[in-house]
């Protein structure tokens, strides 16, 4: 590591500040004396404490990547509709606490003339959940930011509306270590290699230990051998499975390649509690292309997906309960979403994923 | 400023359409920062070329800290010299990602200064990204947050930024306060977030009620999930107005309960809380006459992590229910015994919830001095593939080894 | 306590050097190694932590990251070669 | 193979005779044509065909080991009362099949008084299906007929009555080879080993192939030695898990134990498609020492777990859907059984058996 | 006679009891064979030592054949010398387990004549158990038994005689005609059956509709479960009567169809067959007033086996309809494939669903020429580790291997 000197007093180890400082009043006030809260539009909820206090949020839809100036923006609106107070949601929304129910639409409109879209809440599609990209990793299959930016354009009515059965969560990421999280979420766009680790022959002894990187690969896919007399590895490609585990350890394996890199789609996962145990999403789409800048198949994909769930679901039924209520054969006949070989699991609980049952729809 | 100094066709498509532009966002630091610029033209060249073109990792990092700086390199700095180095910070944000404008505004002065105006409002653990700078200035923005009151957040093998949800400040469902929680075992364990001394990472994620608006379930080696274990509090006259207002109780409500336990006779509800499993779906629909019961606490759970490499886990169950104000030393006492555990046994790249599956619950329970309780598992074994200990076995002597 | 940690955060260093480019250590490699050699009535685990950061704190050794973290000897600034 | 010198003409592959020699007329007549049916009584069934025939059948419970003496005593009955036809059932009962409705009393009480109970019909506790035990197999950790004797014994009740609130299918292995298939048992006796197999080294290098014999472990116990300069093997008895995989391939490898050998309880698994998917049986009692002749602890621990089954299960849920409704917690409480450690998983499959939710009941 | 010949202090025990008593069965054989006193003898030992008392295995069958034999030595044969050799006979049943009381009388007769004059009706495969006799007696059994029209059934790594419920015989409900099918594959493959060429045993169970009264889904490598495509025949009158008669139909019928596809109004059943999943309770409950359809078949499902050693499988679906009358030509063209694939690429010992599990699904459907359908998963795969084939990447040329 390369660290510059540092100043003769440092100061080390002292957290985060503490986050009283930074409550609204009222919050502070009625802190853990909330008693219920109501939608009172799409993007605005009301709280409302024991006390008879109420607090009002605003959320706006952010692209997660602001510059500075947006971020000043945003603490100049909370300045003037809130005192100054405002936070981010877990899925890098912004809300503006107010406790001044006739500042909501003007704080609306103010908002929306600036570009940052209210909604979010409820049934509503919230924002996407994701990750680096071309913009900032050396791992990805595909960008971030953009496919995000290209399927919100798509969903923004249902950003701004909460009609559908249910909450409906969208996760991106750019690679399988899936900073975005996307394992659990109702629709996944998760980025794919599909070409095994091209081997740089001479950098290879230079930066990687070989049994380091000979134990990461899951597969065992990878083999000592020797190259000009050094050591080196080579791997046996049908036995990759591209989940890049080798690179992360040896910057000398990279698999990324434009014709092979892509996009996965996966369905049915959910975090919460609610109704259902917690889910894992399910390949529905292997691969797509990555065809930038607007990855037109992607968004169609999903918006296929985001409306016939919207038409089929009974209320409350997240993608992965209704999905289950009607069996997967009906979502991919409904979906017109081809079934092929890849759906079928051959890690190691596959066994546990074939149907054993004849419960079958005709 | 980035119109005149970098073609962007491509790129320039994503300032269409309704949803707020991270194109426009890179464009409006360009104003102010001109690495913006080439941060602009290289990925203007992904665009084109259908690639990344970031180098592989980068060791760089504040002095003593093992984390917190994520290192980047371009691999066409000769094309593009202002992004030759790129690197982030990571910025432990404040509990519930709570701020005030005056708070923004000292984040932006540092970032200005030191590097390109760009962030993530926030990382995917909670940080706040500080996106891109050079190796030179990555000591002086840590003074200067140091200063404002900042800290870094992790990256390597330590414990990362703990984080929770909204809780007690804007929910009338947090079964504890996580933000508090959360606050403290930031503060607790500042050497184990900045000095990488474990295995792997280890994530935190406080969430108040079962809903898990923080997705700890899914996301943290050690999830703490807000729960309660007496009845739900119940205000009939509320159920009552819900059911005139059109609410169809027994479809929306009583048919979606996961254990059957409520009915609905037209007029009282009743819940046989003996059989609820506080999935929250009840007071999610009617958040005006039920709510959590009155004795609250949380479920500690453990394992949680992404794919790589032996499959994604979701949380299980380690302690069913803890009394909210027993949190804080509950947890201290369990994740001293965890680590040492872990730390001990766990190989390279290993996360708590993988050594749990190759080492097995039941041994893991020992080892960190907890008894196996039903609630652990969503099923006994179906196997008989029992490795019965020798006190339960008698051994005889004979011929056998 | 027999062994200071200035002393062991030498052995380490010495570790460390020795070993460089064939294998990387973690903290606990490092801790372990020392535990094993003086046992744990002579070093604990705290000991070699302090150790450590005396040999962070210095600059003498840097934490590296593949995948997980790493102690080394300081090195040249730069990402992995190509 | 010893094989004795057989005659000059031998008849070999004929397979068994056709069935439909052994039809009662009335059935060879109505054969797939048969509309419904229902119960006369515990034990009687009606089926009724499209043509309005009617065939009654009998049900009588055996204990499977039959002398000729008893099963010329079953031609008998069958010829007196229903022209010689008869059959046996999956579940190793004897039904008699009746086209005289006048003649189901008369047997009945023939065959009570020579000690054939009637029943296991509908949602009684039919017979149970099991293996050979002492008195055939050199596999078994128990004896299989002692135990299914004594706990039909004290299950009789359940056998001549119909009113448990689905049916309850009990099967008993003598060891994990689980002959008596047992894996899908509402509840199932399960034979198990306690003790690493002791190793008869003088004859081992005679009798087995060693690397067979080490491939054959799953845990990898096994590893080779040397014996008296001869190669032989060595058991890491930590790493034994007792399913004597290794001494089916290698008669050197005893596992079997009057002390450590005895008996395990699973409880919840099915196998019929009726509401939910077939389910494998779960561990309810890890250890229970064998105890001849009459295994009461067994016998308790089985009756113990149906009467609260009785009591507690709603209409048509077999065991393993009353315990999914109720939890498995509430079932360890219910039933007194105490939960340790080896109610935790740790085979293959482990992970998916957490519990991976916060659904708790208090 | 036993009681003057062994003392059978703890058997006697099993004499008491409602249960039928296979003490009394061992007691009545030993009336007219004294082997029968020297099983009970060594039982006593047993029961006294609670400890087995057979040798393991042993190798003896008839002329040309690899089954249907099992051997079995006694331990202590200078204790008990007529069952020093204690071999049984597995004989192939008639389908269905039909019998009239002289085909009974003729086994007795053969057996009674070469053996002990004890059985198994019947083994847990399904066979005809004749148990214990000598070697010696093994060919004139077999003479006996095929001169009488009956042939051995299967052990060692054979096919495994086949079963099947009663089926068309005695119940409303078969949807397609289990017996034949259960004869004809007895019949088809008697090469396979008597003449060890597998890895291991394999099983074939044919249960006539989703009740699977054979256990197939849980008992062998290929199970034939009878289902049907269109709609359940309703007949509404009857509905009417059961209701009339006290039925809750709501209640006991509607809220327990897994699919809930059920609407009862208090009058008119609906179902909405699109949505049902061939469960069978509905019609269990109401064998009056519903039946399966009319467009009869199978699913034909594969894998099933107990836990040695991989842990225990159910079959899994891999051909979600077969028309009843195709069944048969169907299974055998599959039967072929899967067989010459299993016999390829099988390790000793390996089942078939084991096979497929190390393989994985995908490889065994290419192998046996089937495309992959939805009906075969319970859920597509959740984890991204998806082995792309060659056609569908394209790698580029590069200094990779
Ligand atoms: C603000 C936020 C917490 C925070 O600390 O930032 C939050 C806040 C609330 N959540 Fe949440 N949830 C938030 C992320 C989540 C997440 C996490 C995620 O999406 O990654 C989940 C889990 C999602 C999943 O299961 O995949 C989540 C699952 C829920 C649920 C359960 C929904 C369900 O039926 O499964 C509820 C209850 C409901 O909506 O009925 C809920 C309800 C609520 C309530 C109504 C709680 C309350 O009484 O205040 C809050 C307003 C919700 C709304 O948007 O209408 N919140 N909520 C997060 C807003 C994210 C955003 O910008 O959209
Ligand atoms: C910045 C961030 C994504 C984002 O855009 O928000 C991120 C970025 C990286 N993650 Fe991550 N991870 C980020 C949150 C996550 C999460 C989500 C979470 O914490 O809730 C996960 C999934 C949860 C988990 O921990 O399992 C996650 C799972 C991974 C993994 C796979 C770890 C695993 O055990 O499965 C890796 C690979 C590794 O560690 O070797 C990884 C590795 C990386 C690296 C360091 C790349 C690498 O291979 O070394 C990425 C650096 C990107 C860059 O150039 O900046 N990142 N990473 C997130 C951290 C921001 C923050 O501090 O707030
Ligand atoms: C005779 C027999 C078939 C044979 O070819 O021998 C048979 C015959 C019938 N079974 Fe069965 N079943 C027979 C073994 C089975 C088995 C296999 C087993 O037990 O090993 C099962 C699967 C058990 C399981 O799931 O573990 C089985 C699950 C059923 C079911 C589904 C029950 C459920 O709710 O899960 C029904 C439907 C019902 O009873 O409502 C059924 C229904 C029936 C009916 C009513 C079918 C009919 O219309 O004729 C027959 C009378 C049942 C009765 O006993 O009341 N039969 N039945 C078997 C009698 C065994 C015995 O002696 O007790
Ligand atoms: C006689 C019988 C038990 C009974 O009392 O009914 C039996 C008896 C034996 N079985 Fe079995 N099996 C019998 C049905 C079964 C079944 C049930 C079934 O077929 O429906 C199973 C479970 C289903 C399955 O096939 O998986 C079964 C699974 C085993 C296994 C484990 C096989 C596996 O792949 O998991 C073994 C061990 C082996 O093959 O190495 C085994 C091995 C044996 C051996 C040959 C012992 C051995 O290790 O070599 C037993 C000989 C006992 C003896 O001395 O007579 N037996 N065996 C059953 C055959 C009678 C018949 O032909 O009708
Ligand atoms: S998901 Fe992969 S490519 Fe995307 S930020 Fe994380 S490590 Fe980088
Ligand atoms: S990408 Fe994964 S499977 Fe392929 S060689 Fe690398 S570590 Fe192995
Ligand atoms: S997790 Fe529960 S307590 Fe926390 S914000 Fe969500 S609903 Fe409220
Ligand atoms: S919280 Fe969930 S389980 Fe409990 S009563 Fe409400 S809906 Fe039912
Ligand atoms: S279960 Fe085991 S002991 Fe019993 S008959 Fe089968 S192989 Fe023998
Ligand atoms: S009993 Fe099983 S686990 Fe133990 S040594 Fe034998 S094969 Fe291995
Ligand atoms: S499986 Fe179906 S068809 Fe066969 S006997 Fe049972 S209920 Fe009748
Ligand atoms: S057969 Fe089963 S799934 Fe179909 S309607 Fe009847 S109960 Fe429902």
């Amino acid at each position: 590591m390369t660290t510059t000197p540092a100043p003769a007093k440092r100061i080390t180890d002292i957290g985060p500040p503490h986050y009283e400082k930074f409550l609204h009043p009222l919050i502070k006030k009625n802190y853990g004396q909330w008693k219920y809260h109501e939608s009172v539009a799409s993007g605005v909820l009301r709280h409302v404490a024991e006390s008879g206090d109420e607090i009002y949020s605003v959320r706006a839809g952010s692209p997660r990547l602001l510059s500075t100036a947006t971020i000043r923006l945003f603490a100049d609106l909370a300045e003037k509709y809130c005192g100054g107070y405002l936070r981010f949601t877990s899925r890098n929304n912004v809300e503006f606490l107010l406790d001044d129910r006739a500042k909501i639409e003007p704080l609306k409109k103010e908002l929306l003339a600036l570009g940052f879209p209210v909604g979010g809440t409820n049934n509503a599609i919230s924002n996407i959940v994701h990750t680096q990209g071309w913009v900032h990793c050396h791992s990805s299959a595909t960008d971030a930011s953009g496919i995000v930016k290209s399927v919100m354009d798509a969903l923004h009515d249902r950003f701004t509306h909460e009609d559908l059965p249910a909450k409906l969560r969208i996760a991106l990421a750019c690679c399988l270590n899936m900073c975005g999280a996307v394992h659990c979420s109702d629709i996944a766009i998760l980025g794919v290699h599909r070409m095994p680790p091209q081997i740089s022959k001479e950098t290879l002894p230079k930066v990687c230990e070989i049994p380091t990187l000979i134990a990461s690969c899951p597969t065992g896919a990878i083999r000592s051998a020797t190259y000009d007399g050094k050591p080196s590895v080579e791997v046996t490609e049908e036995q990759c499975m591209f989940c890049a585990n080798c690179y992360t350890v040896c910057p000398a394996m990279p698999l990324n390649d434009p014709e092979n890199d892509g996009i996965s789609i996966w369905v049915g996962g959910k975090v919460s509690n609610a109704r259902s145990a917690p889910k894992f999403s399910k390949l529905a789409i292997p691969f797509i292309p990555n065809n930038p800048p607007r990855w037109p198949e992607v968004v169609d994909a999903v918006v296929n997906i985001v409306n016939v769930y919207a038409k089929h679901a009974r209320k409350y039924q997240r993608m992965g309960e209704w999905i289950e209520r009607i069996g997967w054969p009906r979502f991919f006949e409904l979906t017109g979403i081809p079934f092929t070989r890849y759906h079928i699991d051959d890690f190691r609980y596959a066994g546990t994923t074939y149907a054993r049952s004849t419960h079958i729809r005709f | 400023m980035a119109d005149e100094g970098v073609k962007t066709t491509l790129l320039d498509e994503l300032e269409k359409g309704p949803w707020p532009s991270f194109v426009k966002e890179i464009k409006k630091a360009s104003e102010t920062s001109p690495v913006c610029d080439d941060l602009l033209g290289q990925l203007e060249l992904s665009y084109e070329e259908k690639k990344g073109h970031w180098k592989h990792g980068g060791i760089v990092g504040v002095m003593g800290y093992g984390g917190g700086v994520i290192g980047r390199y371009s691999d066409v700095p000769e094309k593009f010299p202002n992004v030759a180095h790129f690197h982030t910070l990571r910025v432990n944000h404040p509990a519930g990602w709570f701020y005030t404008s005056d708070a923004l505004r000292t984040l932006c002065n540092i970032w200005e200064r030191h590097g390109s105006g760009l962030t993530n409002m926030h990382g995917s653990t909670g940080d706040i990204i500080f996106l891109g700078t050079k190796t030179d200035e990555l000591e002086p923005t840590f003074a200067d947050l140091t200063k404002a009151g900042f800290d870094l957040g992790g990256s390597g093998s330590v414990m990362r930024t703990p984080s929770c949800c909204v809780g007690q400040a804007r929910c009338e469902w947090a079964c504890y306060d996580t933000m508090k929680l959360c606050y403290e075992l930031t503060q607790t364990y500042q050497d184990e977030l900045h000095r990488p001394a474990f295995p792997y990472k280890y994530k935190f994620k406080c969430a108040g009620c079962p809903n898990d608006c923080v997705a700890s379930i899914a996301r943290s080696d050690c999830s703490i999930i807000g729960t309660w274990k007496d009845d739900i509090q119940q205000d009939d006259a509320a159920v009552a107005e819900y059911a005139a207002l059109g609410l169809d109780i027994q479809k929306d409500v009583c048919d979606n309960c996961p254990t059957k336990c409520m009915a609905w006779d037209g007029k009282k509800l009743t819940i046989d809380n003996h059989e609820c499993v506080r999935c929250m779906h009840c007071i999610n629909v009617m958040p005006k006459a039920l709510r959590p019961g009155k004795e609250r606490g949380a479920t500690i759970l453990i394992g949680a992590k992404a794919p790589i490499i032996q499959g994604a886990l979701l949380s299980s169950v380690l302690i069913p229910f803890v009394p909210a104000d027993e949190l804080l030393e509950t947890l201290k006492e369990l994740t001293g015994r965890i680590w040492e555990f872990w730390s001990e046994y766990g190989k390279n790249r290993e996360r708590v919830g993988e050594l749990i599956q190759r080492v097995g619950m039941a041994n893991f329970l020992d080892a960190i001095g907890l008894e196996p309780t039903p609630e652990m598992v969503a099923a006994p074994r179906d196997n008989p593939y029992i490795f019965f200990q020798k006190e339960d076995g008698k051994p005889k002597d004979g011929d056998g080894q | 306590m027999a062994v200071t940690v200035e002393q062991l955060a030498e052995e380490m260093y010495e570790m460390i050097k020795e070993a460089m480019g064939k294998k990387s250590f973690k903290a606990t490699d490092l801790a372990k190694a020392m535990i094993a050699k003086y046992g744990e009535a002579e070093v604990s685990k705290d000991d070699c932590k302090h150790a450590i950061r005396v040999l962070i704190d210095t600059g003498r050794c840097v934490y590296s990251y593949f995948g997980g973290s790493y102690i080394t000897l300081p090195h040249k600034e730069g990402a992995a070669p190509d």
